[in-house]
C-alpha cells in the first residue's frame, strides 16, 4: 500500500479519535469522562511499560515507582502556594511561591522520573530476570517508604491534597497519542531493533557491536519519562497523591494489561489497556448488582491466569496494527 | 529387538532437527552412532530418553512405544542415558550421585551391592565418596556419570560422548569399562566423536548427517568404507 | 482473532454505555454511599456500610422521608483513590441528594472534590481530620468530632485525672489519623506542662512492636503514661505485646481503640488500665437499641465504632432532607449546615455557623479486664488549631 | 534495665522474629531452587493455614487437632496451587510464572475477603500459654520461646530430611541440574509436589506462630511476611535452604536492631533500609552471604 495513503488513514483516524474526545468532553457526563481519562493514563502506563519490559525485556516490577515520582513532582509543583508554605517546610524557600500549570509540571515530572531511572538503572540493570524483578520491587517499596517518611516534602502518609484539577481529556488523550507515537517510532528505529536483538540474545547482540547496557538503560529511562508524565496527569486528575496509591495493585494492573496485550506489541498494549479499563468497570457494575464485593478482582485474576496458560503470547504477540491488515477485512478506499 | 526407532522427526520450535531417522538395537549388541557436531546425535538420544517429544515417528522399546512416557518412567523401564558433558550433580557427594542413579529402585540391599560394583569398575571414586561431585576432575566426573547411569541397572545403556575432552589415558580407561560392560551382556548404544574407538568396540554402527541416517552396517564395513574413513576416521 | 476481540470489546462497551445511562426516577430519595468494601480500608468501611443499611431499614420501616422511600446507591472504592474518584462520578450521575461514607482522610480527599464541584454534600462518616472540610470546601461535613477535639480531651484527662506528667508516644506513621492524633495530643499535653519523653513509630500492617517496646523499657525513668496512636487493626497487638513485656503503665489513646478487637486480641489480662476517647459508650442507654438491632440484622454486634458512625451519618443526611423538605442537593446542603441538636448514637451534633466539624462532646472509656467502662463525657477546655 | 539486659531482650526479639522468617523462607527457597519460581502466593498459605486453624477451633475441635489439621490444609492448598496454577506453566518464561504468582495472590486474598470477610479477627487460640517467662530482668514471652524451639527442631528435621532421605537428595539433585535429574529417573512431579507440600506446611506453621504473636488474622496478612522472606532468601543466596535459614535470622536481627538503635525519625525508613540491603547484596554478592560458589551460576 502506498505510504502516503497510510499516513492519510492515520490522520483520519486521529481526527476521528479527537472528534470523539471533543464529543465526550463537551457532552459526556463526568463519569464517562473520568473513565476516559483513566483509560488514557493506563494506555500511557502500559505502552511505556511495554517499551522497557516487553520490547526491551527488562523484568521490572518497579515501574509504578516512577509514576509515584512523577505524581509527587507534579503535586508539589501545582500545589497552591499557601498550602505549600504550610505543609512542605522542607522545600527550598523559593519554591514556596511557585505554582506551575500542568504542562511544565508534566514535563518536569517526566524528567525527574527519567533522571531517577537513569541513576537506579545504572545499578539495577546489571541484574537479569527474576533478580531484576526483585530489585525493582525493592525500588518500588523504597519509593513508597520515602514518600511515607519524608514529612517535610511529601507530607508523609497524609499525602498532598487540594491539587488543582488541571487534567482533562484533551491532556490525557494528547499525552497518550504522543506516547504511542514515540514508542512506536523507537520500536521501528534502529534503536528498537537493537533492543529486540539484546532481548532475544544479549551476547550475540553485543558481538555485533550493540552496547547492550546502554540500550537497556535508554529504554528504561524513556519508559520512566512517560510513566512520570502519567503520574503527573493522575495527580491532577484525582487531586490527591498519597504513598499507598502507587503500589502493588497498580503495578499488577499495568503488567497484566501489558502481558495480555502482548509483550512487545504497542498495538496490543493499547487494545488491552482500553479493554481492561472497560472490563473492570463492567465487572464493578456486575459486582454491585450481586453485592459480592471483591469478585471483580477474582474474575480479573482468573482471566489473567487462563490467558497466561493458554495464550501466553497475549492478544497480539509482538505483531502490530497496520492499515494493510485492516484493508483485508474492511474495504477502505 | 530391544530398541526400534522408526521415522523419527524432532523439532525445536520451527526448526527441524531430525528428518525421519530409523535404526534399531538388538539385545546384547553394542551399537554406535557417529556423526559430526550438530548432526542430531544428542537430539536423538534425548528423544529416546523422553526429554524431547518427537513430532513424528515411533520409538519402541522391547516392543512397546515409549514416546509419550515421561523421562522417569523410561528409566524405570530400563533405559539409562549418560548425557553429554557428564552433568553430574555438582553439589551432591559422589555417593549421593550414585544413589540418585538408583532413585527408581526400591531394593536397598541390592543398591548397596551395586554401589560396590560401580566402585569396582571405577576404583578412583572409592576414596572420594564423601566429596562433592563438583570437586572431581573431568575424568572422575565422567566415571561418576557412567557409574550413576549404571546404578539404575539398565537393560539399555546409552552413552553420549563419554570420551569428550579426556586425556588419552582416561579415554582408554573409559573404553575398557565399556568393553567390560559389553562382555557382561549389557546392551550399549554409544555416540562418539572418536569414531575410530567407537567402531573398534561396537558390533554395528550408523552414520548420521544433518538429521538423517546416511549409512549403516557392521563396524568392519564402516571402518573400511572410504567415505567414513575420510569424514570421521581422519583419512 | 484480534479483530474479533476488538469488535467484541466495542460491542461490550456500547452495551455498557447504554446500560448506565438509564433515566433517573424521582419516586425515591437517593443517597449515595461510597465505601471501601475491599482492600486495606475494608475493615473500617464494611461496618460503616452495615450501619448505613441498618439506618436505611429503620427509616424506610418508619415510612421513609417526605413521603418517599429512601434508596441507597452503594459503590465500592476498593481502597484505591482512582477507583474512588471514578465511582463518585458514577454515583453523582444518578442524581443523589447527598453522599456519605469513607473512614480515611486520604480516601475522602480523592472522592469528595467531585461532589464539591457538583454542589452535592458529602458527609464523611469516619474521617476525623479537622482540616478536611476546609481542604475540600463547603460541601464537606464531618460526622465525627475532629481529632484535635478528642486528642485535647485525652491530654486533659491524662494530665488532670490520671495525674500524668510525662508520656511516651508510639504512633502509626502511615496513617493520617494516627499522625494527627498524636500531634494534637502532644500539643495539648505539652501546653498543660506535661513532658514528652520520646516518640517511636511503626507502620500499618506491622505485627511486631517489641523493638520499640524494648527501647521504651531501656529508658532511665519510665513515663507516667503511654500514648499509643493506632488504628483498630493494630491496637490489640500493641497492647498485648506491651503487657507481655511486663509494662503495666496506663495506656491512653483515641477512637481507634473502640473495637472489640482490643480486648479479644490482647486478652482480658492485658487489656487493663487503658483509657481512650471515643464517640459513644457502646454499653450506654443511648446505644443499646442500636447494638441490639445491629446484632439482629447482621448476626453479630458492631465490629467497631465505624458502624455507629455510618449509621449516624446516614440519619444525619435524612434528617437534613426532612428539614429542607426537599431532596434537592443544594437545599440538603443548606439544611445540613444548619443542623442543630441532632441526636445520634455517637452524640449530639451541632454545626456552628460556617464550621462543618461538629461540636460534640467526647466520651472517655476505661478498659479494665477487657471490659469497656464508661468513665466520663467531657468537652476539652482548649482545642489545638487544626 | 541495664544495657546488657537491653541487648539480650532485643536479641530474643530478633531470634523469635528471625525464626518465623526462616520458616517462611525455607518454603520459598525450596520451590525456587527446583522451579526457579518466586511464589508470591507463599505468604497467603500462612493466611489460609491460620484461618483454617481458627475455623476448625471455633467449630469445636481441640486446639492441637485444629492446629495439625489447619497446617495440613495449608500444605494441601500448596499442592492444589501447584497443580492448577503452576504446572500448566512449567517451562515458560520466569517472568510469566512470577506474574502468575501475583495473580494467585489477588485470587486468594480477594477470595479470603469474600469468604471470611475483610475484618481483622482475633486469634487467641494459643492464649492459654501466653504468660511470660522471667529470667532475671529479662522477660521472654512463652510464645517466643516456643517459636524458637519449634523452629530449631524443624530446621534440624529439615536438614536431616534434605541430607539423608532419597526424596531430600532428589530435591537437591533437581535444584542442581534439572535435565540430569530427569535422565537418572527422578520423578519430577513428585519432587515438585513434595517441595510445595513441605514449604506450605512450614508456611502454615509460620502462619500459626505469626498470628499467635500478633493475636489476630486478616485476609491480607500474608503479603508482608512473604516480601520479607523474599529478602531473606536473597540474603541467603536464593534457592539455598541453609541460606534461607541464615537469611531469615539475619533479616530478623537487622530489623529489630535497626528500630532499636536508630532515632524514631528514622525508624520509618526500616523497610527502605531492608530493600537497599537487598539490592546491594544482589549486586555485590548475588550468591548470598553464604557465598557458595555453586550458587553463582543461578544469576
Amino acid at each position: 500500500m502506498h505510504s502516503g495513503r497510510q499516513a492519510g488513514y492515520t490522520f483520519m483516524a486521529l481526527g476521528l479519535f479527537f472528534l470523539g474526545i471533543y464529543l465526550l468532553s463537551a457532552y459526556g457526563n463526568h463519569y464517562y469522562q473520568r473513565v476516559g481519562n483513566l483509560m488514557m493514563i493506563y494506555v500511557i502506563l502500559t505502552v511505556s511499560l511495554n517499551l522497557s519490559s516487553g520490547i526491551m525485556g527488562i523484568s521490572s516490577l518497579g515501574q509504578i515507582g516512577f509514576m509515584a515520582i512523577g505524581a509527587y513532582v507534579a503535586a508539589i509543583l501545582t500545589l497552591p502556594p499557601g498550602l505549600k508554605e504550610r505543609w512542605l517546610t522542607g522545600l527550598p524557600h523559593w519554591m514556596h511561591s511557585i505554582q506551575t500549570g500542568l504542562l511544565p509540571a508534566m514535563l518536569l515530572a517526566g524528567l525527574l522520573a527519567a533522571v531517577v531511572a537513569f541513576l537506579v538503572g545504572i545499578v539495577i540493570l546489571r541484574l537479569q530476570g527474576v533478580f531484576a524483578a526483585v530489585a525493582t520491587l525493592g525500588f518500588l517499596i523504597i519509593v513508597k517508604v520515602i514518600a511515607e517518611n519524608w514529612m517535610t516534602v511529601t507530607r508523609g502518609g497524609r499525602g498532598l491534597s487540594a491539587l488543582p484539577a488541571y487534567t482533562n481529556l484533551w491532556w490525557t488523550s494528547t499525552a497518550a497519542v504522543v506516547t504511542i507515537y514515540a514508542v512506536w517510532r523507537i520500536l521501528k528505529s534502529p534503536h528498537g531493533r537493537s533492543m529486540i536483538a539484546v532481548r532475544e540474545h544479549d551476547l550475540a547482540a553485543q558481538s555485533v557491536g550493540i552496547n547492550a547496557p546502554k540500550i537497556r538503560l535508554l529504554a528504561f529511562v524513556i519508559s520512566a519519562f512517560f510513566t512520570g508524565i502519567a503520574g503527573a496527569l493522575w495527580a491532577n486528575l484525582i487531586g490527591v497523591v498519597s504513598p499507598g496509591s502507587f503500589y502493588l495493585w497498580l503495578t499488577l494492573l499495568i503488567i497484566i494489561m501489558m502481558v495480555v496485550g502482548g509483550m512487545g506489541s504497542v498495538t496490543g498494549s493499547v487494545i488491552s489497556a482500553v479493554g481492561f479499563t472497560i472490563l473492570l468497570e463492567l465487572l464493578r457494575g456486575f459486582e454491585n448488582k450481586i453485592a459480592m464485593y471483591g469478585i471483580s478482582y477474582i474474575i480479573f485474576a482468573v482471566v489473567f491466569l487462563l490467558m497466561i496458560i493458554f495464550r501466553p503470547e497475549g492478544i497480539m504477540g509482538d505483531r502490530e496494527f497496520s492499515w494493510r491488515n485492516v484493508r483485508r477485512i474492511i474495504p477502505l478506499p | 529387538m530391544i530398541l526400534q526407532v522408526t521415522d523419527l522427526e524432532v523439532f525445536y520450535g520451527n526448526i527441524q532437527a531430525l528428518h525421519g531417522i530409523s535404526f534399531n538395537v538388538e539385545e546384547g549388541e553394542t551399537v554406535t552412532i557417529i556423526g559430526s557436531n550438530g548432526a542430531g546425535k544428542s537430539t536423538t538420544l534425548l528423544t529416546i530418553a523422553g526429554l524431547l517429544k518427537p513430532g513424528k515417528g515411533e520409538i519402541k522399546y522391547l516392543g512397546t512405544s515409549t514416546k509419550t512416557l515421561p523421562a522417569d518412567r523410561i528409566v524405570r523401564r530400563g533405559i539409562s542415558l549418560c548425557p553429554e558433558g557428564r552433568r553430574i550433580f555438582s553439589s551432591l557427594t559422589v555417593y549421593e550421585n550414585l544413589i540418585m542413579g538408583a532413585v527408581q529402585r526400591r531394593d536397598r540391599k541390592k543398591i548397596r551391592a551395586d554401589v560396590k560394583w560401580v566402585l569396582s569398575l571405577f576404583p578412583d571414586l572409592n576414596s572420594r565418596l564423601d566429596q562433592a561431585g563438583g570437586t572431581l576432575s573431568g575424568g572422575q566426573q565422567q566415571m561418576l556419570a557412567i557409574g550413576r547411569s549404571l546404578m539404575s541397572r539398565p537393560k539399555l545403556l546409552i552413552l553420549d560422548e563419554p570420551s569428550l575432552g579426556l586425556a588419552p589415558v582416561l579415554v582408554n580407561q573409559i573404553f575398557n569399562v565399556i568393553a567390560t560392560l559389553k562382555n557382561d551382556g549389557t546392551t550399549v548404544l554409544l555416540v562418539e566423536q572418536n569414531a575410530r574407538r567407537a567402531l573398534e568396540i561396537a558390533d554395528r554402527g550408523y552414520v548420521i548427517e544433518t538429521g538423517r541416517i546416511t549409512m549403516e552396517g557392521s563396524s568392519t564395513f564402516l571402518k573400511s568404507n572410504d567415505q567414513v574413513k575420510s569424514a570421521y576416521l581422519g583419512g | 482473532m484480534q479483530k474479533k476481540i476488538s469488535i467484541a470489546i466495542l460491542a461490550i462497551a456500547t452495551v455498557f454505555l447504554l446500560a448506565f445511562s438509564g433515566p433517573v426516577g424521582a419516586d425515591t430519595v437517593k443517597i449515595g454511599v461510597i465505601e471501601n468494601l475491599t482492600g486495606s480500608m475494608a475493615s473500617l468501611d464494611q461496618p460503616s456500610l452495615n450501619g448505613v443499611k441498618l439506618a436505611l431499614k429503620e427509616i424506610n420501616d418508619a415510612g421513609g422521608v417526605l413521603g418517599k422511600k429512601v434508596e441507597i446507591i452503594v459503590r465500592d472504592g476498593k481502597s484505591d483513590p482512582a477507583t474512588l474518584a471514578t465511582v463518585v462520578e458514577e454515583i453523582l450521575g444518578k442524581g443523589v441528594s447527598a453522599l456519605t461514607g469513607l473512614s480515611d482522610t486520604t480516601m475522602v480527599l480523592a472522592a469528595a472534590p467531585a461532589a464539591q464541584r457538583m454542589g452535592v454534600s458529602f458527609v464523611s462518616s469516619g474521617a476525623t481530620s479537622p482540616s478536611l472540610p476546609d481542604e475540600v470546601g463547603d460541601c464537606l461535613f464531618l460526622e465525627p468530632f475532629g481529632d484535635n477535639v478528642q486528642a485535647a480531651a485525652a491530654a486533659e484527662y491524662a494530665y488532670n485525672d490520671l495525674g500524668a506528667k510525662s508520656v511516651w508516644v508510639l504512633y502509626d506513621k502511615a496513617m493520617d489519623y494516627t499522625y494527627l492524633l498524636q500531634r494534637y495530643f502532644c500539643d495539648r499535653f505539652g501546653g498543660l506542662g506535661g513532658a514528652i519523653i520520646s516518640k517511636a513509630t511503626y507502620q500499618t500492617g506491622d505485627t511486631d512492636f517489641r523493638a520499640q517496646i524494648t527501647s521504651l523499657k531501656s529508658k532511665k525513668t519510665l513515663p507516667d503514661i503511654l500514648f499509643i496512636s493506632s488504628g483498630p487493626d493494630e491496637i490489640g497487638t500493641i497492647v498485648k505485646q506491651v503487657r507481655d513485656m511486663g509494662i503495666k503503665i496506663p495506656i491512653v489513646g483515641g477512637d481507634g481503640y473502640d473495637t472489640p478487637l482490643l480486648a479479644k486480641v490482647a486478652g482480658p489480662a492485658a487489656a487493663t488500665d487503658i483509657y481512650f476517647t471515643t464517640h459513644v459508650a457502646l454499653d450506654s442507654k443511648g446505644t443499646k437499641a442500636f447494638v441490639e438491632n445491629y446484632n439482629k440484622m447482621f448476626g453479630h454486634p458492631p465490629e467497631n465504632g465505624f458502624a455507629a458512625l455510618g449509621y449516624d451519618a446516614f440519619k444525619l443526611i435524612v434528617n437534613a432532607v426532612k428539614n429542607a423538605n426537599s431532596a434537592d442537593p443544594k437545599a440538603v446542603k443548606t439544611a445540613l449546615a444548619a443542623t442543630q441538636g441532632f441526636k445520634g448514637v455517637t452524640g449530639t451534633i451541632n454545626y456552628p455557623k460556617g464550621i462543618r466539624v461538629p461540636q460534640k462532646s467526647v466520651t472517655i472509656i476505661k478498659v479494665d479486664g477487657g471490659k469497656f467502662i464508661f468513665e466520663k463525657e467531657v468537652m476539652p477546655s482548649e482545642i489545638p488549631a487544626p | 534495665m541495664s544495657s546488657t539486659a537491653y541487648f539480650f531482650q532485643q536479641f530474643i526479639n530478633a531470634l523469635s522474629l528471625g525464626s518465623i522468617y526462616a520458616l517462611v523462607t525455607i518454603g520459598l527457597a525450596m520451590v525456587f531452587s527446583i522451579l526457579r519460581l518466586i511464589n508470591f502466593a507463599h505468604g497467603d498459605l500462612m493466611m489460609i493455614g491460620s484461618y483454617a486453624i481458627l475455623m476448625l477451633f471455633n467449630a469445636g475441635l481441640p486446639v492441637w487437632t485444629a492446629i495439625l489439621a489447619g497446617v495440613a490444609i495449608s500444605g494441601i492448598t500448596g499442592i492444589i496451587m501447584e497443580r492448577l496454577c503452576y504446572r500448566p506453566l512449567r517451562g515458560s518464561a520466569e517472568m510469566n510464572t512470577l506474574l502468575t504468582s501475583f495473580a494467585v495472590v489477588v485470587l486468594l486474598e480477594n477470595g479470603a475477603v469474600l469468604f471470611f470477610g475483610p475484618n481483622t479477627q482475633p486469634f487467641g487460640i494459643l492464649n492459654f500459654i501466653q504468660p511470660t517467662l522471667a529470667v532475671g530482668s529479662l522477660l521472654i514471652s512463652k510464645i517466643d520461646a516456643i517459636t524458637v524451639v519449634l523452629t530449631l527442631a524443624i530446621l534440624i528435621l529439615t536438614a536431616l530430611f534434605i541430607k539423608k532421605t532419597t526424596l531430600g537428595i532428589s530435591m537437591r539433585a533437581v535444584a542442581d541440574d534439572l535435565t540430569a535429574s530427569q535422565l537418572v529417573g527422578i520423578p519430577l512431579n513428585r519432587v515438585i509436589v513434595s517441595a510445595f507440600f513441605i514449604g506450605s506446611l512450614f508456611a502454615g506453621l509460620a502462619g500459626l506462630l505469626w498470628s499467635a504473636r500478633a493475636g489476630k488474622i486478616f485476609p491480607l496478612m500474608g503479603f508482608i511476611p512473604v516480601v520479607k522472606a523474599f529478602v531473606a532468601a536473597v540474603i541467603g543466596g536464593f534457592g539455598s535452604i541453609p541460606g534461607a535459614v541464615i537469611g531469615g535470622y539475619v533479616l530478623g536481627f537487622a530489623e529489630v536492631f535497626f528500630v532499636a538503635l536508630l532515632p524514631p525519625d528514622f525508624q520509618g525508613y526500616r523497610d527502605a533500609f531492608v530493600f537497599v540491603l537487598l539490592i546491594i547484596i544482589l549486586l555485590v554478592r548475588p550468591q548470598g552471604i553464604l557465598g557458595a560458589k555453586a550458587m553463582e551460576r543461578r544469576i
